[in-house]
């Protein structure tokens, strides 16, 4: 059974996310991506309220928010650590870099250090595999990370 | 009309129709763990797979799932050959890995001699097969109360947000008509509680019967147009109830016939 | 999509042909006016390593010294060149003078020496890695020498989101040329005698696929473009949707108007956030100029296209799961015995291509059918682009004629292995494809060939890998990822993959027998025969090929319980040999203090406490661990 | 369509012998069915109405299965309930106001009158020829 948090947000900018798109079941996709992107997850009462606003069965709202990767049903660090682990970084060492990062911040990937600054999360390729092994923090690429350097990715300034 | 042939033996179908439902019809058997006559074929239990070929494919064969295969003229079906047994004990094997104790998973494999899963078994073992008999069978009734989530070998039936289903009516046809008895519910006649959610059931008021819960009543009564009184009585009293109101117009028939013999 | 009412929009609306060619006429001057241009690469690769900051210092650095507008003021901020690794990438054009590994801090001598004068500086330039010879000109890399660019022939050509630029280069003249010179059917016939297989794997004739689309009576039909791109180690759809947008909008355009159709969508991944800001910038740019909505060009063709963003699943790159994304579903693929050009999204018939398949579009319409078949070799006309990557010293984008060999890839375009170590395998086809030997170099590259030896043309992606890659490691990493991103639906593929991965995973650890390996073979042809969409039924080629050309190295781990790459942790250990010269690097870089040893003294690995990950060996400058 | 089936409760004697043809018409592999068919005391002394589905034409089981399970046979005129895709809801046996969709414990199928597929079996044994199944067209006026 997945965990879902239960955090009080003020939901006040829902109903300019829903403006941004038809209103159509077509939509579910696109609008959850920018709840995730607000919220950095999906509350549970946005949720709901998306599945009023479309008019589907919450079930299916939810069945969609727990199938992509893109969303996760609990709030995500300040600053996401994403690991690329294609063919290209693989063979170039990326899970090499991700012991360093993993070990550095105590976490496992999937996982959001304590106090919510790191969340460390492995992702299948990001289209950079000129540049193997790349690492992303929240939207800044690093390319052809070298394992000693790994650790400087993630100090907290 | 078109004709195929099964194991030989020429049948009839119509163009396009299933290749599970012409099999059935002419006798033919293959197992079926996902399928359900309310709904849609699924395949996804891929144990319904027969061999096919065609005289103008030269002796090319395809295995194909007969609950979604649209039948077409001069086609040749192979119900049971080697490939068709050697596909179907592989799946029997990898089902028998998830679902160790599951009954009915077990008695299928016997009958193709398979004991234990020669695959390493999964962490939890649980009865579900992944079927989704129960989420589409909820979504053809409207409900769409359950479905299915996460992705992949963790996927599972669940209720949204893990919380009792806002959208079930308590009608039970998951549960019923799941194929391994995965889903528990209780049901004493008073109340039924199913995904964790209680319902009270409407119940007959002279016999005590339970029919159905309160809200399916009340869905029946909002979107199929069904009469509210009509649930007012359980079966019995309402045979009960017809048997007197034809023995009115009965016994006023009587009284005429008497009066036009006077 | 409403049309922009504001007035000056409405002066830039074309409604004519002719109103096209002044357009493109205007657009042409503009650019000629300058007698130089500079061409900054901003594709994501480059965009990491800087570029964005190059722009600022270019801008900045013009206006310090006044450099009027008509010299140079053109500073495009173009698409990818492929070459991510040399980035950032600065062009100056006309000659192409081609600057590699650009900082701010060069820009004032660039401008001194190359613009304000024609002087060329030696540091910038591109080193050939096999004869250290510098290349000054873009034509004469390497790299580039030895491709063929169709698909990508825009690529750091025109700048990235600019519909003048696009047009100025003839973009939108094939649109213009099948609205008002041929027929629907004249335009399939076009693209069906071009041979134009589709390029995101499956190579199924692109104009038959229109055909069949057109021939289904519906009230309505769709047009998608597949720009899903899972495959991991694939990024020529990226560079093209970032770098060409409009090519990949006027191919669909044509589709559309080949099958009637009057919507399509673009399905994006959640990973190219650049690549959706173009795509969405040229579909606004088009409602603009009147090249989408109602009666483009004055002609009764009405056609709009929408942006699905994909949300992170690799199966959504197969046609049906993809459709059910569109449609905003979980992406779970349905059984096709009625293919999605006659049932598709939302039930009707919809053609589905990939990127590249459409930016080839307006080429085969301009230039013909003919001239599109005297490319590549017999069945499999036109080019492929690849992304070249893995162990191989030129890493990017490429584009060749089909029927180049992989050893001309791997040798001429990709300048050989890293640290000229041994060629082991090239992997194509993703997660779908298979590994090929040395003794398959020779292999000309197309889609009925790779099929032959056991892999798959795929999406395009070219891994190369040397001895230090471990096959076994290779067909687990692959199973992984098809294990995480199965859909779940169907037994043979969601239960079958991960028995398959569990026992690779054995045989990675040692603990697999020789009966281990027979199972394997055994399930993987049963997932094939009976998954149910391409993700399974193409899952265990991977284990397939590795097991049909690296079958040594699987009996290895089972039989001697030894990796002879040196990588699957449980069978090798680290020790350090006498080259050690005590610098402690390999100490601060174990995150499991497994090595102790004092300055300048020979150091020691305690094997309790070694996972075997293999970071002293990487951060190692003296070659002083041995791995056995 | 031109059979009809005709009750006359007065001429009812309450022998229950359509009960026992109904019944063993629809055993099925030895499994004893439920009767569909009920002579019920009408409230008069020596008046029974056997009560039986009256294939209505706006029939309440029809609008409440919601996986359309009972289809209407236009041969013989009879709605019948396809077994495979009933998923057993009870919506049926709860909304018909006649009591005359029932839930059948002993073969675990919902049940209900289909007129045994042309030939009602409770019609030929009827004594009193209380129930009937005529052609429509010589029906005496």
């Amino acid at each position: 059974m997945t965990a879902t948090a239960k955090l009080q947000h003020d939901f006040s900018k829902l109903p300019e996310i829903f403006e941004r798109h038809p209103q159509d079941d077509s939509s579910l996709i696109m609008i959850l991506q920018d709840i995730q992107k607000e919220y950095r997850y999906l509350p549970c009462e946005a949720l709901k309220l998306t599945a009023e606003q479309l008019q589907l069965p919450l079930s299916k709202v939810f069945s969609v928010a727990t199938f992509y990767n893109a969303f996760s049903l609990n709030p995500k660090g300040e600053k996401v650590v994403r690991v690329c682990m294609g063919t290209a970084c693989h063979i170039r060492g990326a899970d090499l870099i991700l012991d360093q990062i993993s070990n550095h911040l105590g976490i496992k990937e999937g996982e959001t250090t304590e106090d919510g600054k790191f969340s460390l999360e492995v992702v299948a390729c990001v289209g950079a595999c000129a540049m193997a092994p790349v690492v992303i923090v929240n939207d800044h690429y690093h390319g052809s990370v070298k394992v000693s350097g790994a650790k400087r990715l993630v100090k907290d300034k | 009309m078109i004709n195929i042939s099964i194991n030989g033996r020429l049948v009839q179908a119509e163009e396009g129709e299933f290749l599970l439902t012409v099999m059935k019809r002419n006798g033919f058997k293959a197992p079926a763990l996902c399928h359900h006559e309310a709904v849609e074929p699924y395949g996804g239990c891929r144990l319904c797979m027969v061999e096919i070929s065609k005289p103008q494919w030269k002796g090319w064969k395809d295995l194909v799932v007969s609950c979604l295969y649209p039948v077409s003229a001069d086609l040749e079906v192979q119900t049971d050959s080697e490939a068709v047994i050697q596909e179907r004990k592989t799946v029997l094997h990898l089902l028998l890995a998830r679902n160790p104790h599951t009954k009915e998973i077990k008695d299928l494999a016997a009958e193709y001699g398979i004991v234990r899963s020669k695959y390493q078994e999964v962490a939890e073992p649980d009865d579900c097969i992944l079927c989704a008999i129960c989420t589409r069978i909820c979504d053809a009734m409207g409900f769409s109360a359950i479905s299915l989530v996460n992705r992949g070998h963790g996927r599972e039936v669940a209720p949204p947000l893990n919380e009792p289903p806002p959208d079930c009516t308590g009608c039970l046809a998951c549960a019923l008509n799941c194929p391994t008895n995965y889903i528990k519910y209780t049901d004493n006649g008073m109340t039924r509680e199913i995904w964790g959610k209680t319902f009270e059931m409407l119940r007959d008021p002279q016999t005590g019967m339970p029919t159905i819960t309160r809200v399916f009543a009340e869905y029946l009564t909002k979107h199929r147009e069904i009469p509210e009184e009509y649930f007012g009585l359980g079966d019995e009293s309402h045979r009960k109830r017809t048997a007197r109101n034809f023995g009115k117009i009965a016994a006023w028939t009587r009284e005429e016939t008497v009066r036009e013999e006077a | 999509m409403t049309e922009a009412t504001t007035t000056t929009a409405a002066t830039r609306k074309i409604t004519s042909v002719k109103d096209l060619e002044k357009l493109r006429r205007e657009h042409k001057a503009e650019n000629d006016k300058y007698p130089k241009q500079v061409m900054v690469c901003c594709g994501t690769g480059c965009l990491a390593n800087g570029a964005a900051q190059l722009v600022e210092a270019f801008h900045k650095a013009l206006d310090e010294r006044e450099i009027k507008d008509f010299e140079v003021k053109a500073i495009k901020e173009t698409g990818c060149h492929g070459f991510c690794e040399q980035g950032p990438l600065v062009v100056i054009e006309p000659k192409g003078i081609f600057y590699t590994k650009v900082k701010p801090r060069d820009i004032p001598e660039i401008i001194e020496k190359s613009i304000e004068s024609d002087e060329v500086i030696e540091k910038h330039l591109y080193v050939d890695p096999r004869d250290g010879k510098k290349i000054e000109c873009y034509g004469e890399v390497s790299f580039f020498k030895h491709q063929e660019r169709i698909a990508l022939r825009n690529l750091g050509k025109i700048a990235a989101h600019s519909i003048g630029d696009y047009i100025a280069v003839g973009g939108y003249q094939a649109i213009a040329k099948a609205l008002t010179k041929l027929t629907p059917d004249e335009v399939i016939e076009e693209v069906d005698q071009a041979n134009l297989r589709g390029r995101g794997g499956g190579g199924f004739p692109a104009g038959r696929k229109w055909r069949t689309c057109r021939d289904v009576e519906a009230d309505e039909h769709f047009v998608i473009c597949n720009g899903d791109e899972g495959d991991p180690g694939a990024f020529m759809d990226r560079s093209i949707m970032e770098g060409d947008p409009h090519a990949v909008l006027e191919g669909m355009m044509i589709a559309a108007y080949a099958v009637g159709a009057r919507r399509g969508f673009i399905y994006v991944r959640e990973e190219y956030p650049l690549a959706v800001l173009h795509l969405q910038k040229a579909i606004d740019d088009c409602h603009e100029y009147g090249l989408l909505g109602e009666n483009i060009l004055g002609t009764d063709f009405s056609f709009d296209i929408r942006i699905a963003r994909g949300a992170g699943a690799f199966v959504c790159g197969e046609s049906s799961a993809l459709m059910k994304s569109v449609a905003g579903l979980v992406g779970e693929p349905r059984e096709k015995y009625i293919r999605s050009v006659i049932k598709g999204l939302w039930g009707k018939p919809t053609v589905l291509n990939n990127v590249e398949t459409y930016v080839n579009v307006p080429v085969v319409i301009n230039k013909g059918a003919k001239w599109f078949t005297s490319i590549g070799c017999e069945n499999n006309s036109g080019t492929k682009a690849f992304s070249l990557v893995g162990k191989v010293r030129n890493t990017g984008l490429i584009e060749v004629a089909m029927g180049t060999t992989l050893r001309e890839i791997i040798y001429d375009i990709g300048r050989g292995i890293l640290n000229d170590r041994p060629f082991k395998a090239v992997q194509t086809g993703g997660p779908s494809g298979g590994c090929l030997p040395e003794s398959m170099l020779d292999l000309p590259v197309d889609f009925d060939s790779l099929t032959k030896a056991g892999s798959m043309m795929g999406s395009g992606g070219m891994i190369v890998m040397d001895d230090r890659t471990c096959m076994v490691d290779v067909a687990r990493y692959f199973l992984q990822f098809l294990v995480s991103e199965s859909c779940g639906k169907c037994v043979p593929c969601r239960e079958g993959l991960y028995q398959l991965h569990q026992m690779t995973i054995a045989v990675c650890e040692g603990r697999a027998e020789e009966s281990d390996l027979e199972k394997i073979e055994e399930l993987s042809d049963v997932v094939v025969k009976a998954s149910l969409c391409g993700l399974g039924k193409s899952g265990p080629n991977p284990v397939l090929s590795t097991l049909r050309y690296f079958r040594d190295e699987w009996e290895a781990h089972i039989r001697e319980k030894r990796c002879p790459a040196g990588v699957c942790r449980e069978l090798i250990t680290y020790t350090v040999n006498e080259k050690c010269t005590g610098c402690v690097a390999c100490i601060t870089a174990c995150a499991y203090n497994a090595i102790t040893g004092e300055k300048k003294q020979p150091h020691f690995i305690h094997q309790d406490r070694c996972t075997k990950c293999g970071a002293c060996v990487a951060v190692c400058r003296y070659d002083a661990i041995d791995v056995a | 369509m031109n059979m009809r089936f005709e009750v006359t409760p007065n001429l009812c004697i309450g022998c229950r012998t359509c009960e026992l043809a109904c019944s063993f018409t629809h055993t099925i592999e030895g499994k004893q069915a439920r009767s569909r068919i009920y002579p019920l005391d009408g409230g008069l002394k020596d008046l029974w109405v056997p009560v039986v589905c009256l294939q209505c034409d706006d029939p309440a089981c029809v609008k409440s299965c919601l996986v359309d399970a009972i289809k209407f046979n236009v041969d013989t005129g009879a709605y019948e309930i396809d077994d495979e895709v009933c998923v057993r809801c009870m919506a049926c046996v709860a909304a018909c106001p006649f009591g005359c969709s029932l839930f059948d414990s002993h073969q675990n199928r919902v049940v209900k009158c289909d007129l045994c597929g042309g030939d009602p079996a409770c019609a030929k044994f009827c004594p009193t020829q209380a129930l009937t199944y005529k052609s429509a067209l010589s029906h005496a006026g």
